[in-house]
């Protein structure tokens, strides 16, 4: 493969890497310069994010262009701007409509979603027959005593006494296997992490720096 | 054509071809027959007189699908349902014609009184079925399937009978998601009103609570500090509240006994209401003179500078206990590592399921997810959050019946109960 | 303060080194393990290649740059098994913190690696905000939220799209998630239109979605840079031509064998000074 | 005025998709379903960027009376007014001849590294959290470290040159165990979400109107 010197662009990157990276000695001014930096950038990109992708073609282009048929997105423009009304003091309260309308429509979806698309089909899932051969209906049986002791653990409406002691206790002891497996899933998702930053610095800029300078 | 039977405006198979949704075509005609009797009267009078049409219209075909037309079910009444033979022995093609394999089709649909028919979509053969919509469910429509052998030109079917999409009032299928809705909502509601007039729920003691006394009672042995994390986000959410409720308590007890609370904050949100809340304790505690602002600060908003800050106390200061609740990310590892080092007895609580493993292996008590809103509520005795905690509750044992049945229904084979749950 | 405790509490910062030693060996001199599949992974794959040309899925980006060495290696192998396959592919973004840049990076790459042309084999659609409304609204018709793709040409003049009008129209939806956004696919998209999901998400939250796997709310789940080098493994098996493209989740899988070997001696060294410290301590009382 | 009209608009908007939801009318499916979809996808566009006047407000501040690091405020309004500028009057992606839009040159070579970075600290800080604060110290903690080590075994192409059988006890704990004690919490969760909007629906919490 043909080894090309890094660009402006990877050398401004591994700069920025190394930056971040300083942190780990301790808090110092290349680490909070590189976040300054990532703070501002970020801000700007949301901007032009949402007016390249969804205020131009969704609102802007169909209102202006075609104002006869398009005419009903006038409601989440003025709603939309309204809500910047909460930075002048006086007109704070009516922005406070259009939050209640967005809040209104997410909770609203949250409810299906939660009930429809959570609840019963999690619910069914633990519907497993108990008939289907030794091996398949102990797995089954591990499936249907983890979600009910952990259920149960998490009843709150009478203590855990009697019967309830141990169920409660097993329900525990499946959250704590599951939250191992969580660790484990979480090491490895954040030495990924720095998998990608390393074999950036070293194969799109170390490595080629190398062999530009040595001739490869 | 003659064997398809005319059901009030649905074209229904008679047994032949598609046997597959026979069951559910059949179910959409007796819906229709619920419909009020003199619209069907009406509706089957025009279509038998439009299926006459189409049939003289039909005439020229050059191979025959057993095409049909179905209403949509449980839709707003915007689009048809046309499904035809995928079977060779059906598709009996003129002499000469020879197709590949499974080849692209051409939908063409005319509303009834037009003469031209017009593209609708495209597919193949195999795929058995078309959806075709936004149509209009004042009209009635035919269609027609064509192909282009490859010897050039165009062949069509058979043209089917006339359907026109109908509106149905209410989603059958989801039935079983509004059985939910409105049971959870009239257990939630229901509890939030007893509560609020006053009726006495219990709600048991959760562990990580009984400990709270030991360690304040310990750090004022010790002559040490209380340092009291209200996680990184800010007040609107509730994560973040239920560790504020915390915080009342916790304040109330370090007044009592006269130790040092320190409460560093991510966000300034947060740290306005805790600065509240810390002041107002102290008050019910009568220990006004011992509260002073700076024991609730701000740190800054930056996960990881704050991580680092917070551990700087933690390492200069040694606390004698630390309590880490609310919303927490991937600081809880930084925060919990280091209290764990120093040698402090540590509480922690948190809703975000990913970070659990670490203030399970680090702290001393840790409240797993809804004990923490549990927690909270025994606390502070809100009617809201405890009328919410016990209608979940209720919830929670619908779902455990729903669930023990289930499991002996699916065990016997009778599945019906167990489909319910997501019929779709 | 003995000396068991003392190494308990060794500087940071010693450890901090270790890590990063033990990453970058292996990263300038690949070991080259094998990959171990799993069937989660291999649902997925077996859907995409019992597909025929001309079949529709959809990729939604909804992940950005500090997760893309966990999932833009799935989005790379799902794309060229596409592009093997003829399938198409609808790229959409719906995660605001870099996707649409993510999915730009990612069809970038395939136009290099596989020839593939934009707006005929793949189309990207671009990003649109408020996740849940943007999905319900491609239920009715995906036109109504992405009336143009990313680069502004108009739905209906893109090649791609022909035929294509809503979730019945295709196959499959495919989220790269790393956030919430995964979930929505599966509690909203799939248990509201019925159309099959899979999921390839980070580690951090694979453990979660195998409950909506096992529940058949998910077809499969890849999770986190191990679900993407079992993707790499499977499409280069099954396309040997295509073993020249870079595979970095399997090339990752290397590093993540020492690291994890690292952090498992941590664990279990500190456990054992842990038992020494209680001991001394029991015995000095 | 105040208060009324805002919980009258977020109790019917709530109840708008609900209704979409059930009940399939035409009429209703235009204007609580298509519509408002079409609609919300906007609304949230100009919430989403929100925080950004704070953020312009907060930084502007802090120069004004020279506070402390007001510098780095200096840069992050430069770096905002630079990106947002390539944003609002350029395009994203690359142009004809292969070359990159300012707007997606800034993101692939800072705002991408940067935000990578920071999160790749963590791999560090699991690390020496592993040593330091994974105790045995009682039955709970062991059995999440039995099956951390587990999975960490499993789920590396180390695991199975131990054992061939390592990677697959790893996958059962995934898809029995732990997939029953994460359904229990995803049940758990929803029920707390969904009483929460049940609140919110019958006007009881009003999150919209600021401090309760």
């Amino acid at each position: 493969m043909e080894l090309q010197l890094p660009g402006i662009g990877e050398w401004v990157a591994a700069f920025l890497t190394l930056c971040a990276f300083s942190f780990l000695y301790k808090d110092n001014i290349l680490y909070r310069f590189a976040e300054s930096v990532f703070v501002g950038v970020s801000f700007g990109y949301y901007i032009g994010l949402a007016k390249i992708n969804t205020l131009e073609p969704n609102l802007f282009r169909p209102l202006f262009g075609n104002f006869g048929e398009q005419w009903s997105l006038i409601v989440p423009f003025l709603l939309g701007v309204i809500l910047y009304l909460r930075y002048i003091p006086k007109l704070a309260w009516v922005s406070n409509w259009s939050l209640a309308v967005y809040i209104g429509y997410y909770i609203g979806v949250n409810l299906l979603q939660r009930l429809q698309g959570e609840i019963l089909p999690q619910a069914k899932g633990t519907m497993l027959p108990l008939n289907v051969g030794l091996w398949p209906t102990l797995c089954n049986l591990v499936v249907i005593i983890g979600v009910v002791t952990v259920l149960i653990y998490f009843f709150f409406s009478s203590p855990h006494k009697g019967v309830l002691k141990p169920t409660a206790r097993i329900g525990i002891y499946f959250l704590m296997i599951s939250f191992g497996a969580s660790f484990g899933y979480t090491v490895m998702g954040r030495v990924s992490l720095l998998i990608g930053r390393l074999t950036f610095l070293v194969n799109d800029w170390a490595r080629p720096l190398v062999h530009g300078a040595f001739g490869g | 054509m003659s064997a398809n039977s005319i059901s009030s405006g649905v074209v229904c198979p008679g047994g032949r071809g598609s046997g597959g949704n026979t069951a559910g075509i059949v179910r959409a005609c007796t819906m229709r027959l619920n419909l009020s009797l003199a619209c069907a009267i009406l509706a089957g009078a025009l279509l038998l007189a439009g299926a006459v049409v189409s049939e003289v219209i039909a005439a020229p075909r050059d191979f025959r699908l057993d095409l049909a037309v179905q209403d949509r079910p449980s839709d707003d009444g915007s689009s048809l349902i046309l499904s035809w033979s995928t079977d060779p022995a059906v598709l009996t093609l003129p002499t000469g014609v020879v197709l590949e394999d499974d080849p692209q089709i051409f939908i063409e649909r005319k509303t009834e009184g037009a003469v031209d028919f017009l593209e609708a979509g495209r597919t193949t053969i195999s795929a058995g079925r078309f959806q075709d919509i936004e149509l209009d469910s004042r009209e009635s429509y035919v269609y027609r399937i064509g192909l282009q052998p490859a010897t050039g030109g165009m062949v069509y079917s058979e043209v089917s009978m006339a359907a026109s999409p109908k509106g149905n009032l209410f989603r059958t299928q989801r039935v079983n998601a509004l059985v939910a809705v409105l049971m959870m909502g009239g257990l939630v509601i229901a509890y939030i009103m007893a509560a609020r007039r006053g009726a006495k729920l219990f709600i048991r003691r959760i562990s990580g609570l009984d400990q709270i006394k030991e360690a304040v009672g310990r750090a004022t042995e010790m002559g040490r500090k209380i340092l009291f994390v209200p996680g990184i986000v800010s007040v609107s959410e509730p994560q973040t509240l239920a560790a504020l409720g915390i915080l009342g308590y916790v304040a109330k007890l370090t007044a009592q006994y006269g130790t040092q609370l320190e409460v560093p904050n991510a966000d300034p949100l947060t740290m306005a209401s805790a600065r509240e809340i810390v002041k107002q304790s102290y008050m019910e505690a009568g220990a006004p003179e011992a509260f002073h602002e700076d024991m609730v600060r701000y740190i800054t908003q930056d996960q990881f500078a704050y991580a680092g800050s917070v551990s700087g106390i933690m390492v200069r200061d040694k606390p004698a206990a630390i309590f880490l609740l609310g919303w927490f990310a991937a600081e809880s590892l930084l925060l919990s590592e280091t209290g764990q080092s120093i040698g402090a007895i540590q509480i922690a609580g948190t809703a975000q399921v990913t970070q659990l493993p670490f203030f399970v292996a680090a702290c001393d008590y840790t409240m797993l997810g809804e004990e923490l809103f549990a927690a909270s509520a025994y606390l502070s005795k809100d009617p809201l959050i405890l009328g919410s905690i016990k209608g979940q509750d209720a919830m929670k044992i619908a779902i455990l019946a729903a669930i023990v049945i289930g499991v002996v229904m699916a065990t016997v084979g009778a599945d019906g109960f167990v489909n319910w749950f997501t019929a779709l | 303060m003995n000396w068991a405790h003392k190494l308990l509490l060794i500087d940071r910062r010693i450890i901090f080194v270790v890590v990063f030693v033990g990453a970058l060996i292996p990263i300038i001199w690949p070991i080259g393990l094998a990959v171990q599949i799993s069937p989660p992974v291999k649902a997925v794959f077996d859907r995409v290649e019992a597909m025929k040309p001309g079949d529709a899925i959809m990729l939604s980006f909804d992940y950005g740059p500090s997760d893309g060495p966990e999932l833009d290696p799935m989005a790379n192998s799902i794309l060229r098994h596409c592009a093997k396959k003829g399938i198409k592919v609808i790229g959409v973004s719906l995660f605001p913190l870099g996707g649409v840049e993510m999915a730009i990076a990612r069809f970038m790459q395939l136009d290099t690696d596989l020839k593939a042309r934009n707006g005929i084999d793949y189309v990207n659609l671009g990003y649109k905000d408020g996740a849940p409304a943007p999905m319900k609204a491609m239920g009715d018709r995906i036109e109504s939220v992405f009336p143009c793709d990313a680069n502004g040409v108009p739905y209906s003049e893109i090649p791609v799209l022909e035929g294509i009008r809503s979730y019945d129209d295709l196959e499959l939806a495919i989220s790269l998630a790393t956030s919430i956004i995964g979930e929505w696919w599966i509690n909203l998209v799939n248990a509201q239109f019925g159309i099959d999901v899979a999921l390839g998400t980070t580690a951090v939250s694979a453990p979660k979605y195998y409950a909506f796997m096992e529940a058949k709310q998910a077809i499969g789940v890849l999770g986190g840079m191990k679900g993407g080098s079992e993707y790499e493994e499977l499409v280069a098996r099954a396309y040997p031509d295509l073993k020249g493209l870079s595979r970095s989740a399997t090339m990752g899988m290397d590093v993540q064998s020492v690291v994890h070997l690292v952090i498992i001696f941590f664990i279990l060294f500190g456990n054992v000074m842990f038992i020494v410290t209680k001991r001394m301590t029991r015995g000095a009382n | 005025m105040k208060r009324q009209v805002p919980i009258m608009l977020a109790i019917t908007a709530s109840f708008l998709p609900v209704i979409a939801f059930f009940f399939p009318n035409a009429w209703i499916n235009e204007w609580f379903n298509r519509k408002l979809d079409e609609w919300m996808v906007i609304i949230a566009s100009f919430a989403f960027l929100l925080g950004i006047v704070s953020m312009v407000q907060v930084n502007l501040h802090k120069v004004r009376r020279r506070q402390k690091g007001w510098i780095f405020s200096v840069i992050i309004l430069v770096s905002f007014a630079i990106m947002a500028s390539c944003g609002l009057f350029g395009a994203q992606g690359e142009r004809e001849n292969g070359t990159l839009y300012p707007f997606t040159w800034i993101f692939q070579f800072i705002y991408a590294p940067m935000q990578a970075t920071m999160f790749s600290l963590l791999a560090f800080y699991v690390a020496s959290a592993s040593y330091r604060a994974f105790r045995v110290k009682n039955m709970e903690a062991s059995l999440l470290l039995i099956g951390a080590l587990i999975i960490m075994f499993g789920r590396i192409p180390f695991g199975a040159l131990i054992h061939p059988v390592v990677p697959d006890l790893a996958e059962w704990i995934m898809r029995f165990p732990n997939a029953a004690a994460q359904r229990g919490i995803i049940i758990g969760a929803a029920l707390g979400a969904a009483s929460m909007s049940i609140r919110v629906m019958v006007g009881i919490e009003r999150p919209y109107l600021g401090k309760s």
